[in-house]
């Protein structure tokens, strides 16, 4: 107890604050400018290369990469620029829909577990502990297997193997606002359960999803591109990047860019990706 | 003094953190076995100060320009490794929280003896032993062994700091820079730190550099005084001349808006009030009778509440008074329903609070609302402030949409908010613009009784002074009912009609507040009483 | 489990010291005889540890080996076979007529009763019995006209055992120390699906003499070691970490061939590479897309593309190796128009949004599920779908694994395309294929009477000439009606060799033979 | 315990012994409840397979009792099917499945025969090596890169140490794998691929799982350093005269220990899972293998096991560090026994 005369214990928190509006840095632009050219290779492939993905010229087979062909061409003559282009709306949307069950299924579940607590807190809690004691990629394994192989159920076996995190960030986050004072407040003002769980303590337990979403969503190609290297995914010509890897890789010694071009840009896009997701984060705690 | 024999000079010190410039053009000097206050309101550039001169700031990109001597040496221009010896050996630091400026995981021992192997000299383990369990007993800590091997966590506040101060004069500093090295503690304790730095100030002859924010400590325990704001000085000279003639405006404002220095500063607005809502025949809008309440989990059992009874007239302010944890919260909590008392019953408004009843509470809340003691957590951070205003009324569906507008800007004008602060979030706002507007929420459906539970304990002086002020002038406007928590009794003085004080959730002393000032019964009270800065002497200019 | 401790005892001179490594996809079948002496993988173990009664070479052509020599009756129902003196298996027992027997016994009848199942392509049905006429002569009589039997010997499902290892359960021979044979290697170490160690016998001396080489082996010892990755293999022999890496992407055989690599593409007798067509499924229902399908396949782009120069067209549905195949290109040739007007007049005249063709609503394609015992199936059933996409036929792609291929397209009586990369020794075995009277490849049954007529006189032909007409005849009519699309000339076994290796040879069905290998140390 | 934990603190005052006693029972207390947890866990992941695999159409068996070559009739594939149980209804097979792996019965592998035991232990050693040096690599890889964040000072190389978690995070491990098999097997002769399981070998597969994987512990240890670096106790430690590097080793390592021992726990998930696509690439022949033939066989009672298998060594792995926080951090040791 004392006798605050000037303020004490409160820091820089205090002051209102400045920064905002200040011009992301350099390399989450980089980050941004990489993921708009995906998605605009996703939504107009054909924009973007004048090739076939599918068909080939077959006596153009193992051309490097070089003027003609930018990242040269595979086993069959086709274009790998091109077949990386047509593959990234399938490997996007399948990373979307990953992404979509996580947050919804987890959400719904941390959102439910962490507000209401009690019985149906443990209960999910138990089922959250058991989806994340199973390693997660052998998860999505079991789960694809029990689907069928093909790249729309390789989405949904990630998604369900990211359940469980977003379920246990979710409930924290739930947890944390739960107790704020303002949620308080807002019962003091007359609100209902269900007025102050959707109003007040989903959005501001949302932020922090969100930004894991983003961050998942990154995790969600690698680990479609290992279920697709796997051979769980889509069947060829589909030209999903995990897929592209997993065919180039027979062809590694002598035409290594079949692995490497796709390879390295599932790399860059996730980690723009989860670039964009940090710095997301950042904004919420600065 | 002359300034060639000073322990430390510091000369036009400028600090820049990125573009921001912090301090602008300090100069100061202590002398050996002298203490020197810095005092400033939040963000002045107090600490910035202190860890310039200790070379703290190498991880925060701050810019420092100016001359800082430590016995006549430069320091600025030292390389880290010319600067290494004099920390601790010349310079010791004593921190603000003790509580956190001890490394959790490791014992006292372990920690006491890392600082005692930089003493030049010291080999052997028995001796830097000895050198501990000696600075342990210097500090009045009477079992340095149990101590030096309990862990930081197993340590009061008070023994924490005194630790603190052990290790910082273990390696025998010529001078100590002390961050506010009491505002973290209970003020019975305050007392005893200060008392302890006074005292080695006298007998090792150590020059102490003190920061803080409070106008009392600095009047009582430092010879001469630096008043800082904005980073820049607005005021120095020795103490003395500082409190009994203030020369700068920013100064004398200061000492205005400190309530224990001015304990009539709302008298006139209460005597207002009294004209308009007469004492006399007023109803009773709060009436609590024989609560009691005790929490209980797995670790301990704690009585938060005992037989606590006290009523409120229409049009008056009761005040809670105790030190952290006296039950203050949970009495008012109980008050808006949102606790079950083992016993005793609460009336508002003359009936009865029952937490069961979502309905009835519901009804309560109309008339009874509360501003809480954090105004950073206490609203949506997501909402602007119009939209908060507005929430209870939309809620309780009170008129009409323009209605409804028109009622969130009648609130916000009263608690004199500015209309284009409106559309931005809490975030955009300061400590006291929040606060602000969480008590035009809680006006917003125009309750006759507002809880107010430390609604400014977290904030400026000034800012204090402000809002208080707001809340006596709505009181005389509408007939408001308050009851008003808070620690500080000098806030007490200025604001409430009747108090209560709380200890360990039973009454100690209950009365008018001119009674209890008058002739405090209790022990307790007057400790409390005695804690209000300064009266004698200072306090003249009021 | 012997490891390390050489069987043969004395210590070995430095030139003596040669040793082969093979890296091999898997050895999953495991080491009962007539489960696995026919497959692709064991094979190449199984032949190094075991003698034959004959060798068949890549021309079909018998020559002596165990058996000196043999004589046939006219009617090729009776034959009598000399054997060799003085050869042993590595156990120590004697190879003579009784062990003969009781391998004739194995191989034609088997043990059904105890899982024991006889060898397949062993021309059981008509096996009478053997007796033996003397310690080293065996006489062997059939029920009907056999042709196939001497060619057969050489087959790698009749590999000799001793009798005491043929005796044994089905659990005791699966472990494969307990397999003993006359081989010019024997056991030293295994491991359960990963690796095989195979040592030289000292006193082997009964080496076919076509392989030019007498007396032991040269190289001492021979390790098999499982490695399932294609590129993995590939890989190690590039980096010289392996002397032999089996089965690897033909498509990256042209840069080791630039790199100094020897690559051994034996050809075998059988069947081409191709798909047969079950006729009770939709499409293949009607042999005007059935021939579309055959003609809009453009074999050349597919060998330029997915394959080197060491593969060959097909000239028919049976490898160009068989003596009976004759060149029938011109009744499966590319011949895109003509597949369009095939199409056209069966009816796939619609067109599907995608430019698919359809009729009554129903698109026409079908799924192509590459074997997986053939690598470059998958690029070349890409190929396919191209060449035939073009054409208006949608056909998709779906790359399976061993067992679940086994599960969805072998045992799965409504796929209408089944990929054939079947060997054999003798051309007789197309009788047992065709109709239900065998395993029934296009489903007809015994419904196409000409099928049915040319399997009888192959199954019933006495002379070789006689049945080489009647094969032209019955190859004629498999392609004309378009029961079989061929593709290439089989090449179902790779061999990436160092250049350091030499005095290899294969034998009918492509398995390599290491008697006579040596290795130039490096 | 109880007992026994005042025993061992006998000679000590009589007020201490019992303060000990009482921390030892309610330790004790905490290891029970957390160790029933686990077990409940790991019961309800064998269920939760379980009935996702009972989701798989077909099995091998059926696949060859239908195999129409075979010709069996209706009434002999009725028999075998209910030989394996599959005649039973779902829960009815999932309650007898489970009573048999509690009693350690594990069954059979429906498409090789072999006892399921035995398959998976024959594959256990070499994913353990695999795992527990990848793990190795990865901690002493995300070791190297949180000191250097702290002691290297702010610069570019600062700033390329703390952007490396996150390139390697992202970096899938087959691109990894392949291209060290090109460059250190093929190019170099660094390491034989004929022998996957050698020491060099297993080495190389371990870096590949563990660059991902360091990449996540290291990001947390970088955050809890920094986090550490900014609580008062450096700052002050700092003033004390502790020169930096000191700082960092006797005050911040500890503190941040705890979220980074968190964090290796939960990664045991991605070394378990990651083991799949490495062992592939490097032709192990370890429980990823299994796994994956048992998946491409649909095998269950081999998928099963194998699944379990990992979640329970996950399960324990965490408990084993959750029962370790009390000795990393005394504030979480329960009970104040001195105030
Ligand atoms: N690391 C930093 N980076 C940027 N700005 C900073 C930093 N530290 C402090 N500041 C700003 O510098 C100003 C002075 O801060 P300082 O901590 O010295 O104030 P103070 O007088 O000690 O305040 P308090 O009484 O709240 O402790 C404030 O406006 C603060 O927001
Ligand atoms: N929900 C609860 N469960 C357990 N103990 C509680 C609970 N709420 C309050 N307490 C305890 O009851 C006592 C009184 O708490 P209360 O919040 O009323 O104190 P206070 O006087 O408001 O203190 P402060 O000045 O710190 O706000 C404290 O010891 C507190 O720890
Ligand atoms: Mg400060
Ligand atoms: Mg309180």
């Amino acid at each position: 107890m004392s006798t605050a005369v000037l303020t004490p214990g409160l820091r820089a928190g205090a002051q209102p604050r400045t920064a905002a509006g200040a011009r992301p840095p350099a390399t989450v632009l980089l980050s941004a400018a990489v993921i708009l050219l995906v998605l605009a290779w996703s939504i107009a492939p054909g924009l973007f290369t004048g090739h076939d993905p599918a068909v080939g010229v077959p006596d153009d087979k193992f051309i490097a990469p070089g003027a003609q062909h930018w990242l040269g061409t595979d086993h069959l003559g086709r274009d790998l620029l091109t077949r990386i282009v047509h593959g990234s709306a399938s490997s996007m949307t399948s990373a979307l829909i990953a992404v979509a069950i996580g947050v919804a299924v987890g959400g719904a579940l941390g959102l439910v577990g962490g507000y209401l607590g009690g019985w149906v807190d443990a209960v999910i809690g138990r089922v959250v502990d058991v989806l994340l004691a199973i390693p997660g990629f052998l998860l999505a394994v079991v789960v694809v297997t029990a689907l069928g192989y093909d790249t729309r159920n390789a989405a949904i076996a990630t998604g369900v193997s990211a359940v469980a995190v977003f379920a246990r960030l979710m409930r924290s986050e739930v947890l944390r606002v739960r107790t704020s004072v303002f949620i308080e407040a807002a019962r003091i003002s007359g609100g209902s359960s269900t007025y102050v769980l959707l109003r007040h303590v989903l959005p501001n337990a949302l932020r922090p999803v969100l930004s894991l979403a983003v961050l998942q969503f990154g995790i969600a190609i690698l680990v479609i591109a290992g279920l697709a290297f796997l051979g769980y995914g889509d069947p060829p010509p589909a030209s999903d990047w995990g897929l592209l890897v997993s065919d180039g890789r027979e062809h590694l010694l002598h035409a290594p860019w079949l692995v490497l071009a796709p390879g390295l840009v599932i790399a860059v896009v996730v980690l723009s990706v989860s670039r964009l997701s940090r710095h997301l984060d950042q904004g919420r705690n600065r | 003094m002359n300034p060639s024999s000073a322990l430390l000079q510091v000369e036009d010190l400028h600090v820049s953190y990125g573009p921001a410039e912090v301090v602008r053009g300090v100069s100061f000097a202590v002398g050996e076995g002298r203490a020197l206050a810095l005092i400033g309101e939040s963000g002045s550039g107090k600490s910035t100060i202190a860890r310039a001169v200790l070379r703290l700031l190498g991880s925060r990109r701050a810019r420092v320009d100016g001359s800082i001597t430590v016995r006549g040496r430069e320091i600025t221009g030292l390389r880290e490794r010319e600067f290494l010896p004099l920390r601790g050996r010349v310079l010791g630091f004593v921190p603000q929280d003790p509580g956190s400026s001890l490394n959790p995981v490791r014992s006292i021992g372990a920690q006491a003896l890392e600082a005692a192997a930089l003493v030049p000299g010291t080999r052997s383990r028995a001796q830097r032993e000895a050198l501990v369990v000696s600075a342990l007993e210097r500090v009045g800590l009477p079992e340095p062994q149990r101590i030096a091997d309990s862990f930081p966590h197993q340590l009061s506040g008070g023994q924490l700091q005194r630790v603190l101060i052990a290790l910082a004069i273990l390696p025998g500093p010529r001078l100590l820079v002390a961050d506010e090295p009491t505002s973290a503690l209970d003020v019975t304790v305050q007392e005893q730190i200060l008392d302890l730095l006074d005292e080695l100030r006298r007998e090792l002859g150590i020059g102490v550099l003190l920061i803080t924010h409070d106008l009392a400590v600095a009047a009582a325990r430092a010879d001469e005084v630096v008043v800082l704001q904005d980073g820049s000085i607005q005021e120095a000279g020795p103490t003395d001349s500082v409190f009994t003639a203030p020369r700068s405006p920013y100064t004398r404002a200061l000492q205005a808006d400190v309530p224990g220095l001015n304990p009539d500063r709302f008298a006139g607005l209460r005597a207002e009030r009294d004209e308009r809502h007469p004492a006399a025949g007023a109803d009773l809008q709060v009436d609590v009778r024989g609560i009691s309440r005790t929490f209980r989990t797995r670790e301990r059992e704690v009585r938060a509440l005992a037989d606590v009874s006290f009523t409120i007239p229409r049009g008056r302010t009761h005040a809670l008074v105790g030190e952290s944890g006296s039950g203050k919260s949970t009495a008012a909590r109980a008050l808006l329903g949102l606790e079950t008392m083992d016993a005793g019953t609460l009336d508002v408004g003359g009936v009865e609070v029952d937490p069961s009843d979502p309905r009835a509470l519901r009804e309560l809340r109309r008339h009874l609302q509360i501003v809480h003691q954090n105004p950073f957590t206490s609203l949506d951070p997501r909402f602007t402030v119009g939209r908060i205003v507005r929430e209870p009324l939309d809620l309780y569906r009170v008129g009409d949409r323009a209605a409804r507008e028109e009622r969130a800007a009648w609130a916000l004008e009263a608690v004199r908010l500015p209309e284009r602060l409106r559309d931005r979030r809490p975030g955009a706002l300061s400590g006291g613009q929040r606060q602000r507007v969480a008590i035009a929420r809680a006006l917003a459906l125009q309750p006759d009784v507002l809880v107010l539970d430390e609604p400014t304990s977290a904030l400026d002086v000034t800012v204090q002074a402000g809002i208080l002020e707001v809340l006596a002038t709505l009181q005389r406007d509408l007939g408001l009912t308050y009851l008003f928590i808070s620690h500080d009794l000098g806030v007490v003085r200025q604001f409430a009609d009747t108090l209560t004080v709380l200890r360990r959730g039973e009454v100690v002393e209950s009365g008018s507040v001119e009674e209890v000032f008058a002739v405090p019964r209790e022990e307790y009270t007057r400790a409390l009483i005695s804690s209000i800065p300064a009266r004698e002497g200072v306090g003249a200019s009021a | 489990a012997l490891d390390g401790a050489r069987a043969d005892g004395g210590p070995a001179s430095p030139e003596d010291d040669l040793e082969l490594s093979f890296l091999i996809s898997n050895l999953d079948g495991g080491w009962v005889p007539s489960q696995s002496a026919i497959s692709s993988y064991e094979a190449n173990v199984w032949q190094q540890l075991t003698d034959k009664l004959v060798h068949t070479d890549a021309e079909g052509t018998v020559s002596p080996w165990i058996a000196t020599h043999w004589e046939q009756n006219e009617d090729a129902t009776e034959y009598v076979l000399h054997l060799r003196g003085g050869v042993t298996f590595s156990d120590g027992t004697p190879l003579d007529a009784a062990a003969v027997l009781a391998n004739l016994e194995a191989w034609a009848v088997g043990r059904p009763e105890e899982g024991l199942a006889r060898v397949g392509l062993f021309p059981g049905g008509t096996y009478e019995g053997a007796e033996a006429l003397d310690p080293l002569t065996v006489r062997v009589t059939f029920t009907a006209p056999t042709l196939s039997f001497l060619p057969t010997l050489g087959y790698h499902g009749c590999q000799l055992m001793a009798p005491s290892s043929l005796a044994l359960s089905l659990e005791e021979q699966a472990d494969l120390a307990h397999q003993i044979g006359s081989g010019p290697f024997v056991l030293e170490s295994w491991e359960p699906r990963q690796r095989v160690r195979l040592v030289r016998r000292e006193d082997y001396d009964w080496a076919p003499e076509v392989l030019g080489a007498t007396g032991p082996a040269r190289l001492s010892a021979i390790t098999f070691t499982v490695l399932p990755d294609d590129t993995l293999r590939a890989s190690a022999a590039r980096a010289g970490q392996t002397d032999l890496a089996y089965n690897v992407n033909p498509q990256v055989l042209d840069s080791f061939t630039e790199a100094g690599f020897t690559i051994e593409v034996p050809r075998y007798l059988g069947f081409v590479h191709g798909y047969s067509l079950r006729t009770q499924v939709a499409p293949f229902d009607d042999v005007r897309v059935r021939q579309a399908v055959t003609r809009g396949i453009d074999r050349a782009e597919i060998l330029r593309t997915v394959f080197t120069d060491a593969w060959e067209p097909a000239t028919s549905w049976l490898q160009a190796g068989v003596p009976e195949t004759t060149d029938l290109t011109e009744l499966f040739a590319y011949d895109p128009e003509l597949a369009t007007q095939l199409l056209d007049e069966a009816g796939w005249t619609e067109r599907t949004a995608e430019g698919f063709r359809a009729k009554d609503g129903v698109e026409l394609g079908f799924t192509i599920y590459p074997t997986p015992y053939l690598t470059g199936s998958v690029p070349e059933a890409e190929l396919i779908s191209q060449h035939l996409g073009r054409l208006g036929i949608r056909v998709r792609t779906q790359k399976l694994d061993i067992p679940t291929y086994t599960e969805r397209v072998t045992n799965d009586p409504t796929q209408g395309v089944q990929e054939v990369t079947r060997s054999f020794v003798d051309v007789g075995t197309v009788a047992g294929v065709i109709t239900d009277e065998g395993e029934d490849w296009f489903q007809t049954g015994s419904s196409d009477a000409e099928l049915v007529r040319l399997r009888d006189e192959v199954a019933g032909a006495a002379s070789r000439e006689e049945r080489a007409g009647v094969v032209e005849e019955l190859s004629r009519h498999v392609l004309e009606q378009a029961y079989f699309i061929p593709l290439e000339q089989n090449v179902q076994r790779i061999y990436v060799q160092s250049p350091q290796l030499s005095g290899i040879t294969f034998n009918a069905v492509a398995i390599p033979s290491y008697h006579a290998a040596t290795k130039e140390e490096a | 315990m109880s007992a026994a934990a005042t025993e061992t603190t006998a000679g000590s005052s009589p007020a201490g012994t019992s303060a000990a006693a009482r921390t030892a029972r309610r330790y004790g207390s905490f290891a029970l409840r957390r160790t029933g947890q686990a077990l409940v866990v790991i019961a309800l992941a064998y269920v939760l397979v379980f009935l996702v695999l009972a989701a798989i159409p077909g099995d091998p068996i059926s696949a060859q009792l239908d195999n129409p070559q075979n010709g069996y009739s209706e009434e002999e594939k009725a028999q075998i099917r209910a030989f394996h149980g599959l005649d039973r209804p779902v829960l009815v097979q999932l309650l007898v499945s489970l009573g048999n792996a509690l009693r350690g019965e594990l069954g059979t592998s429906m498409s090789t025969s072999q006892p399921v035991a035995a398959m998976i232990g024959e594959a256990i050693p070499s994913t353990l090596a695999l795992a527990v040096t990848a793990l190795a690599l990865a901690i002493l890889l995300a070791a190297v890169l949180g000191l250097l964040s702290r002691l290297l000072p702010e610069g570019p190389l600062n700033s390329l140490v703390r952007s490396l978690p996150a390139a390697f995070l992202s970096t899938p491990n087959f691109l990894i794998g392949l291209v060290l098999i090109q460059v250190l097997a093929v190019n170099l002769g660094l390491f034989s691929l004929v022998e996957p399981e050698s020491a060099r070998s297993t080495l190389v597969a371990a870096l590949t799982l563990a660059i991902p994987v360091s990449a996540q512990i290291a990001q947390v240890f970088i955050t809890a350093l920094d986090e550490s670096s900014g609580q008062d106790y450096a700052e002050v430690a700092l003033s004390r005269g502790l020169p930096p590097v000191q700082v960092v080793l006797r005050h911040l390592l500890r503190p941040s220990l705890l979220p980074t021992v968190t964090v290796v726990g939960l990664v045991l998930g991605e070394v378990l899972g990651g083991s799949l696509i490495t062992e592939t690439i490097f032709g192990r022949a370890g429980v990823g293998t299994v796994v994956q033939k048992a998946v491409s066989s649909q095998d269950v009672p081999v998928l099963l096991a194998a699944v379990v298998l990992s979640a329970t060594v996950f399960v324990m792995v965490n408990l084993v560090i959750d029962l370790l926080y009390p000795l990393l951090d005394p504030r979480l040791r329960v009970g104040k026994e001195s105030r």
